[in-house]
């Protein structure tokens, strides 16, 4: 009979083991299920980043040039310098912002240098949001209009 | 055979339970991305839109695009539009990032021209649509955006110009 | 008979087990939920990104955020502080453009209506129910 | 020792509600939840800036048009109401009141494209209008946006005003004091019976869009009765 018993209880174990393990993993799966939606909904950094990124054209204290009204698109020469930008794009210090003017040359300047010389490091998006847009813009220089690009790179901390 | 009966209860709820969690998977994944990616959409099209308003402006000598495009449409000759249209924008879309470009105008919703870049959509999933189920399946596909402006023409006509933009996000 | 009795005791035991798993289950997600919604993570993100937006604008804007439920808002130098009674402060650092007068306020809002008009600069204002 | 296996079964069956119920509590019901919604007053509001732009595009344009349609008008007119078939007469209906009567004619033109111009000043050759403030107004669940946007569009005469204004002034002058007009100007005259009819051509071109394009040089043709100038003072030739 105590053979008989020790059978029996072994073979619950058999039939136990595999059905505790498909819960622990069915458990796991449902919670990371579930706070999908979450995580997502908060991430609104690459929604601040597409606003920032257009204060550039839209905005006359920044690039926009004005000639009695604002041009949005149409970037002033003059105001394309460090001094500037700076002043109408206080980056905080999680963000760092990487302008390139190209015409038949390229002019290049930074924003929050210490965080711009990061865009290398987009592919860990763990740790940055990056985003990046080629605007095809317009350039006042005195009395010359001429076309050209302007690329916006930008990068935030999370 | 009662054993048997334990054992196929037991694979048969481990496949439904499989095909539970994969379509809720969807579900959620489609639920999550589409809503911030809806409104960072909607932000973003402005972009589109500072790119279509410099096309139009683009200085021509002493005219503009906009000018050459009423020419085209008058003289029903559109190969200067095409031509230009194509060093504009196959110039700030990058093959790479940016591989589909297309511009095209209407006048009561019919098309007097459109150009496109010259673009394989075997390579690419297309997202037209947001909730596109195939969107979790691929890393690499194709976001699209598309801003329109509804121009005045001559003779009181309005023109509506549209440019797309397809972008490997 | 004995037999039998397990049988009946092990099922029990089962149905008892998943009785309680739901029962964590259904609070853990509501928890999810309601946590998600906390008042001032909302306002202040969206508040923030308003802020960043109306730098952004070439005319006029009047924005009115009404049915404000009661928080503390302080804006100052470039960041905007929503706090609740009952929450921890939820902060958003904005981009400030300093060619515009600093944003300096301190509302306490019982169900009002904050007015923010952007001209040639930004100002904000509590308008009283 | 063998059993019905009711675990598994019951596992699958409770994890098909738990995340039903999850996907109605965290998803569907999530739509009304403030947080999905971040975002959203922002996209209203950068549609308020481009459709902003778009309308002074439009505006600019719509102006250019008219502009180029005013002109052609207003030189086929003499300068005059339509009315008065090219003749000038002074103190009169006819009165060759040439910025007022371009006014007009522009305004009348204008308002074809649906613009309604609240300020328009000629000085020095070039036009300046000042049209009704672009606005956009929008209201969501708690959020109220008004957006508006000033639009004013200068450009530069393609017709010589000042010429124009000058030559009226000679004539005028002419009149007053009795001279035979064709001494009075350089222009090109061209006398018809009691008529003296003046012709000038306009330096610039304008393009007039009807079925197709005519790029012309728009001739400006006023003529005067000399036995009824609507000055007092009459010359006999």
């Amino acid at each position: 009979m105590n053979k008989k018993a020790q059978f029996e209880t072994s073979h619950e174990l058999i039939i136990w083991i595999p059905r505790i393990i498909a819960l622990v993993i069915v458990a796991g799966i449902v919670f990371f299920l579930i706070t999908l939606p979450v995580k997502q909904s908060f991430e609104i950094d690459k929604l601040q980043e597409t606003i920032l990124r257009q204060r550039f054209l839209y905005s006359e204290n920044c690039l926009a040039h004005n000639d009695g009204k604002v041009n949005s698109g149409i970037i002033d020469k003059s105001k394309f310098n460090q001094k500037n930008l700076d002043k109408c794009f206080e980056a905080n210090d999680k963000i760092g912002v990487n302008l390139n003017l190209i015409t038949d040359k390229i002019e290049t300047i930074n924003l929050n240098q210490k965080i711009a010389e990061k865009l290398d490091f987009c592919f860990d998006k763990k740790h940055f949001t990056c985003t990046n847009y080629t605007y095809y813009v317009l350039i006042q220089d005195e009395k010359k209009l001429e076309s050209g690009l302007l690329n916006v790179a930008m990068i935030k901390i999370k | 055979m009662k054993k048997g009966e334990s054992a196929i209860t037991f694979v048969f709820s481990l496949i439904f339970l499989a095909i539970v969690i994969t379509i809720f998977y969807a579900l959620f994944l489609l639920s999550s991305v589409n809503k911030a990616n809806f409104s960072i959409n909607q932000v973003s099209l402005s972009d589109v839109n500072i790119n279509l308003i410099n096309y139009l402006r683009t200085p021509l000598n002493t005219t503009t695009v906009y000018d050459l495009m009423i020419n085209s449409y008058y003289n029903n000759d559109y190969r200067e539009l095409e031509t230009l249209s194509e060093n504009i924008f196959n110039r700030v879309y990058d093959n790479e990032r940016c591989p589909l470009w297309n511009i095209k105008g209407e006048i009561n919703n019919e098309k007097f021209f459109e150009f496109e870049s010259k673009f394989d959509a075997r390579k690419y999933t297309l997202s037209q649509n947001p909730r596109n189920f195939l969107r979790i399946f691929t890393d690499d596909y194709l976001a699209t955006r598309s801003s329109s402006f509804d121009i005045v023409f001559p003779d009181n006509k309005k023109a509506k110009i549209t440019l797309l933009e397809g972008c490997v996000e | 008979m004995h037999k039998k009795g397990d049988l009946l005791i092990e099922k029990q035991l089962i149905f008892a087990f998943y009785l309680i798993l739901a029962v964590v289950v259904y609070f853990m997600i509501g928890s999810i939920a309601s946590e998600r919604s906390y008042f001032e993570d909302y306002f202040v993100r969206d508040l923030g990104l308003t802020i960043d937006m109306l730098h952004n604008s070439p005319g006029k804007v009047s924005i009115e955020y009404h049915g404000l439920s009661n928080f503390n808002l302080v804006t100052k130098e470039n960041f905007v502080e929503v706090r609740s009674s009952k929450n921890i402060p939820k902060i958003y650092a904005f981009t400030r453009d300093k060619n515009y007068v600093q944003l300096d306020y301190n509302f306490n809002f019982l169900n009002d209506t904050l007015k923010i008009k952007k001209d040639k600069a930004i100002y904000l204002e509590m308008v009283k129910k | 020792m063998n059993k019905k296996a009711i675990f598994m079964p019951l596992l699958s069956f409770f994890v098909l509600i738990i995340l039903t119920y999850s996907y109605y509590e965290l998803v569907v019901k999530d739509v009304e939840d403030k947080s999905s919604t971040i975002g959203l007053n922002q996209a209203e509001l950068v549609n308020a800036y481009n459709k902003g732009i778009e309308n002074e595009f439009n505006a600019e344009k719509a102006v250019s048009h008219s502009l180029n349609s005013a002109i052609n008008e207003f030189s086929k007119n003499g300068g005059v109401n339509g009315k008065c078939n090219n003749l000038w007469k002074f103190n009169s209906d006819c009165e060759p009141d040439l910025e007022k009567n371009f006014i007009n004619v522009f305004t009348n033109e204008l308002l074809k494209y649906g613009y309604d111009a609240k300020e328009i000043k000629i000085n020095d050759n070039s036009i300046t209008i000042i049209l009704n403030d672009f606005t956009y107004k929008k209201e969501l669940k708690n959020f109220n946006l008004e957006y508006s946007l000033p639009i004013a569009v200068r450009k530069e005469l393609d017709i010589d005003l000042n010429k124009l204004n000058s030559l009226k002034d000679q004539v005028k002058k002419c009149l007053e004091e009795g001279k035979p007009l064709n001494t009075c100007t350089n222009e090109k005259t061209e006398v018809q019976e009691n008529l003296m009819v003046f012709s000038i051509e306009n330096n610039k071109n304008i393009l007039i869009y009807t079925e197709k394009i005519e790029t012309k040089k728009p001739v400006f043709v006023f003529k005067i009765n000399t036995r009824d100038t609507g000055i007092k003072r009459e010359t006999v030739f």
